[in-house]
């Protein structure tokens, strides 16, 4: 994938917790237009890695480009306004704001109202259910249209990258399927997506090319046709030796 | 699942159903921990294990069900009371006192037993032994009795010995917040024994570390278990770590148990795979 | 590598450091002017005031904003009990004291001990309730609960004789009792904090519910530790009131004020230092002395400078700031000067002085 | 009591109840974000009065020129005390920026003592006449000032209610409140967003600050620390985080107050002592105060 064009680059990226080594060299790359996946046991280092490209975690060392521009620990907001959004691990909804302003949080950094009410309307086209409930308070939403709405608001921002941490967790099968039908819709309209999964089948019949993580390094990578045939992926998982 | 009698156990849960709000995170658990074992709980995310141990070490009390240990009933009880009866535990994230040398930290876990009256009468009233050093009185301290010096000795002595054979001496006089992370895991285990436990619960332990370092960790608990004598509860997410150390497993999903045996039988249960690798087969 | 001294050897230097002091002391009280003997008396007033907040702050990890309270409640029941009958019945002019307080008269040192005991009586009332909160909720209501006392100070008319005060308490706080109760304050706080009993404390500082764990009572413990720096700081009242000669509610004397002057002292010598609170209760005693010319009318050559009132305050201020914000360990952060610290640090000093 | 005098009490306790509301926003706010009691909240209000006095008496402004600036003073001093004290400790444990918080307190009063000077001044001077005329109500004999005052507080608390429900930077604060790190992650500058939050907490104090001067037409450099602490406790009463709250807990506390020693009137001493007492039976018995909802520590 050398020849495509890149849109995320991260660079042997080191990242500590206190005394805890959390990220030991993550070299990644997410081409434009691509869904990327990094799947891996808990305390891998998936979260981690998304934090840090967000800018919500510093890194001690590495280096990441976007649009070959060098982001490494720049505060989030300037990472966002750069067009990198990220759905939250948890949803991480707001709950004491209405489902309106929820999304209008998501456009926080934007101006053009036009283009805010356009992506709107986008959003209530992926997600009907959103319109009906533009009033409510975000904290009574059921689980799944938190989701909804938690992914909604990150386009909001109309990003160029979308991060998401786990969106399958914690959802009924049939709204797990649903959600993975969306991230392929999201790519379709041309965002790029660099997507965390715990559910290591549903992320990798999603996405183009995958990395495996363990306890903060990258341990295989490859098309996610291949990774699915591969019984590495089921020992990180299962510890089946 | 077959019957279960409480009184094979060392610890019983019997019928422990834990709700937070709408959320049950424990649903109806009816299992244990044998004399003598080393046990693994295993689970996804948000699976319901660290509930458990919550319940368990006092920290919560279960909405319904009763928690059952050398066939005392200790449901309900203050977490200082339940590690003076014998239970005690570490943190999934570590929870060292940072500020204390490495021997402090072993020597305050001794100190329950030179204080904790409430729970010495509660084991008495089940016709077991007090345990400790003796009691302490304040004003010994102030004065430093003979009696209070020795004391003092004793527990020093000890907290020496625990140290020696967890390969820690040397660092003794080291600021626990000084240590590299592996070997804070390791103190942070040494501390939970120095409370003198049957029953020790470890949330994690492996959280954090290199292959290498959790290589280590397991030979480590395997042999904690036989020198001290005490009954290991391990809670894990890294697979191998559990299948390479514990005699039994119990998975749990969702708050509820879906599987129970030994690594193998745990491995191939499809209930298993399931909660791990994902729904997607399942549905599609 | 840290290098320790034998005990016996670390016993015979403080018992030569003590007679080296009573001595100091000695000639001090002979030689120096009144002045200067005063500010002796205040740094330990202050010391035990400061060791005792520091035991509850600093060393348990307790955040109380309530200590002035105690130091009202030591203060008044001391001078109600070294007062003469006669000498009430002249003060109480808008109400009569009741009875007996208007009959009873006791040595110093008897109102001392009887001002520790009543206000650790009060520290167990205060804690028992406020120590199921934590963190600034606990400040809040301990300094909810020191603001009662001084209010209840200003109002209880036929007890405390209200805002007029008490004046003219005999100057019983001289060098010895002052240091003395000093002496006696750091000992036994000090042994609590380095036995089992105050590791536990400093455990539950560092992590509470990691100390529940490992089976310590912590609210018991927690509730202990108050009571006592409670009863040292009833003492420090009573030294205080001696000292001053005249005790009244107002927010400056006994009140919050107070708190936050003790505050600073512990802060600027170390959050959970006794020998950092004795550093800080002199700095505080000496600079508030000698900051005075910052306020005070100043020749410099040609010119006068006309001092700020207040301005010593501003100081103070100023420097627990910043204290704060660029040096939070403060003097001594958590550690404590022992004779092994100086003996390392003399022997680290030696071979220099070999290459020099 | 009399009809007449309780009539007169209750605009008393009306009144008083909207100081305290005013303040109490403030400190409800900033704990909201940052979990912090800002002591120096009620030395705001202190300096925001003396700035009206000197905005009159030294620099010779209109009264309601120097109101203004007063206010905007206030706000741009609260938003300073964040950016120069607090900022720096927010990755430090919470109670290193309450201890810098009490210093910051300290500071500003005896800043004021060294500055304002101690000896307290008297705001009558620049209290515009008309507010001084006193009309009959009921047959009650009430100042005009009380109606000013109570009708400029609800307008304040009206644009408050407004700025924080129907703009785009309240929307944030609201946020902001409930998750610092996602708020981020929308792109919003935290530290603006904070710091506005302490500047129109600092306005409304400052406002308060005046209005207070008015009403007890002496100014010293430790008036804000008694309606700072009762002004929290009103927070903490209506439930510490929640503005509606704030505002009942602050009309609550002050009505109660008046009303105690309206009905109690040898109790008068004690006045003080009301605030603190129900402070300690709603940390006690209800800590999430009326309208607050429950803060869970993790394990």
């Amino acid at each position: 994938m050398s020849r495509e064009e890149l849109m995320l680059e991260v660079e042997d990226l080191h990242v500590y917790y206190g005394a805890i080594h959390a990220l030991k060299g993550i070299s990644l790359k997410v081409p434009k237009g691509a869904i990327i996946t990094l799947i891996g046991a808990n305390g891998a280092g998936k979260t981690t890695t998304l934090t840090t490209i967000a800018g919500l975690v510093k890194a001690r060392s590495g280096r990441i480009k976007f649009m070959g521009e060098d982001i490494t620990n720049k505060p989030p907001h300037t990472v966002t306004q750069m067009g990198i959004a990220m759905v939250p691990e948890g949803r991480r909804i707001f709950p004491n704001l209405t489902v309106y302003e929820n999304l209008m949080m998501g456009a926080y950094t934007r101006k053009d109202r036009e283009g805010i009410q356009e992506d709107l309307e986008w959003v209530f086209q992926l997600f009907p259910r959103l319109k009906e409930r533009l009033t409510q308070l975000g904290g009574t939403l059921s689980g799944g249209e938190q989701q909804m709405l938690a992914i909604s608001r990150a386009l909001m921002s109309r990003p160029k990258l979308l991060m998401m941490d786990e969106p399958s967790l914690g959802l009924a099968p049939l709204l797990v399927m649903e959600v993975f039908d969306v991230i392929k819709k999201i790519n379709g309209e041309g965002t790029t997506i660099l997507l965390v999964e715990q559910n290591a089948m549903g992320a990798l019949k999603t996405a183009h090319y995958g990395y495996v993580l363990e306890t903060g390094k990258i341990v295989l990578e490859g098309p996610t046709d291949e990774l699915l045939q591969n019984e590495e992926v089921k020992k990180a998982y299962l510890g089946v030796a | 699942m077959e019957s279960k009698r409480k009184e094979d156990y060392l610890l019983f849960l019997e019928h422990v159903t834990m709700r937070f709000g709408g959320l049950v995170a424990v649903d109806d658990f009816y299992n244990g921990v044998r004399p003598g074992e080393l046990l693994g709980l295993i689970g996804p995310n948000g699976a319901g294990k660290t509930t458990v141990f919550n319940v368990i070490t006092g920290i919560y009390t279960p909405t319904s069900g009763r928690v059952y240990f050398r066939g005392m009933d200790i449901t309900g009880l203050k977490p200082h009371v339940i590690t003076h009866l014998g239970i005690s535990r570490t943190f999934q994230n570590i929870r060292l006192f940072y500020n204390l040398t490495v021997l402090e930290n072993v020597l305050v876990a001794q100190h329950h037993s030179i204080t904790n009256k409430d729970a010495d009468k509660f084991l008495e009233k089940h016709g077991f032994e007090k345990k400790g050093f003796g009691s302490m009185w304040l004003g010994k301290a102030i004065l430093k009795t003979p009696g209070y010096m020795k004391l003092e000795k004793d527990m020093l002595k000890e907290a020496e010995e625990l140290l020696e054979k967890v390969e820690l001496l040397e660092y003794k006089n080291e600021l626990a917040s000084s240590l590299p992370y592996g070997m804070q895991r390791k103190l942070e285990i040494a501390r939970a024994l120095a409370t003198d436990p049957q029953l020790i619960l470890l949330d994690e332990p492996a959280a954090g570390m290199n292959p290498q370092e959790t290589e280590e960790l397991m030979r480590f608990i395997t042999r904690i278990r036989d020198e001290f004598n005490v009954t290991v509860l391990l809670i894990e997410h890294d697979m191998k770590v559990v299948m390479g150390i514990c005699e039994r497993i119990i998975v749990l999903d969702y708050g509820k148990i879906i599987a129970e045996g030994t690594a193998s039988e745990v491995q191939s249960n499809p209930k298993v795979i399931e909660a791990y690798l994902g729904e997607w087969e399942h549905v599609s | 590598m840290e290098r320790r001294l034998k005990t016996s050897t670390k016993v015979y230097l403080t018992l030569g450091l003590i007679a080296l002091s009573i001595l100091l002391l000695y000639v001090a009280s002979k030689t120096l002017d009144t002045y200067a003997i005063r500010i002796l008396r205040l740094i330990a007033v202050f010391g035990v005031m400061a060791v005792s907040y520091t035991f509850i702050n600093g060393i348990t990890g307790l955040f109380s904003l309530g200590h002035a309270g105690f130091v009202a409640i030591g203060a008044y029941t001391s001078a109600l009990l070294t007062m003469s009958p006669m000498q009430k019945e002249m003060s109480y002019i808008l109400e009569p004291l009741i009875w007996p307080l208007n009959v009873i008269q006791t040595d110093f040192f008897t109102a001392t001990l009887a001002a520790g005991v009543m206000a650790a009586l009060f520290a167990f009332l205060i804690g028992y309730p406020s120590l199921r909160l934590t963190g600034d909720y606990l400040a809040i209501a301990t300094l909810g609960f020191s603001e009662i006392i001084r209010i209840m100070a200003l109002n209880m008319q036929s007890v405390t004789n209200g805002a007029l005060g008490l004046k003219g308490l005999p100057e019983y706080s001289n060098i010895w009792w002052t240091w003395g109760w000093l002496f006696i304050t750091v000992v036994v706080i000090t042994s609590l904090t380095y036995s089992s009993f105050g590791r536990a404390l400093k455990a539950i500082r560092d992590d509470a519910i990691a100390a529940e764990a490992m089976g310590i009572n912590v609210f018991k413990h927690q509730l202990m530790a108050f009571v006592i720096s409670g009863f040292f700081a009833g003492v420090g009242g009573s030294l205080y009131a001696h000292l001053l000669t005249t005790i009244d509610p107002r927010p400056t004397t006994i009140g919050v004020m107070l708190t936050f002057y003790l505050l600073i002292m512990i802060v600027l010598g170390g959050l959970g230092s006794i020998t950092g609170a004795i550093i800080g209760a002199a700095l505080f005693a000496i600079l508030s002395e000698w900051l005075r010319f910052v306020e005070g009318t100043m020749h410099i050559g040609k010119w006068t400078i006309h001092g700020i009132p207040g301005m010593r305050m501003v100081i103070f201020s100023l420097l627990f700031i910043i204290t704060m914000l660029v040096w939070r360990r403060g003097i001594m952060g958590m550690e404590e000067l022992t004779w092994d610290k100086l003996y390392n640090w003399i022997l680290r000093l030696r071979p220099r002085r070999k290459e020099g | 009591m009399s009809g007449t005098i309780f009539l007169q009490n209750l605009f008393n306790g009306l009144t008083l109840g909207g100081l305290y509301a005013l303040i109490a926003i403030g400190y409800t706010m900033v704990y909201g974000i940052l979990r912090l009691i800002n002591f120096a909240h009620g030395d705001v209000l202190m300096i925001g009065a003396y700035l009206a006095f000197y905005g009159v008496t030294l620099m010779s402004m209109p009264w309601y020129i120097s109101v203004v600036v007063a206010i905007l003073g206030s706000a741009g001093l609260g938003f300073l005390i964040d950016r120069v004290a607090y900022k720096p400790l927010r990755e430090s444990p919470r109670i290193s920026a309450l201890i810098t918080a009490i210093g910051m307190s300290f500071f500003l009063e005896s800043f004021a003592v060294v500055v304002f000077g101690g000896i307290p001044k008297s705001f009558l001077s620049i209290t515009p006449r008309f507010l001084k005329k006193v009309v009959v109500v009921f047959g009650a004999r009430i100042q005009v000032l009380t109606f000013f005052a109570l009708a400029t507080t609800v307008a304040l608390l009206a644009l408050l209610l407004w700025i924080v429900y129907k703009t785009k930077i309240g929307m944030a604060m609201r946020a902001i409140a409930t998750d610092i790190p996602t708020t981020a992650l929308m792109g919003a500058n935290i530290d603006n967003i904070i710091g506005f939050t302490f500047a129109l907490g600092s306005a409304l104090a400052g406002a308060g600050g005046i209005i207070w001067a008015m009403r007890y037409p002496q100014i010293n450099p430790y008036m804000g620390f008694m309606p700072g602490l009762k002004a929290f406790i009103a927070a903490v009463f209506g439930g510490i985080g929640s503005i509606q709250g704030a505002m009942l807990g602050g009309f609550i506390l002050g009505m109660m107050e008046i009303m105690i020693v309206g009905f109690f009137p040898q109790l008068a001493g004690y006045r003080d002592v009301f605030a603190f007492v129900i402070l300690i039976l709603i940390l006690m018995f209800k800590p999430t105060g009326i309208m607050g909802k429950k803060l869970t520590v993790k394990v």
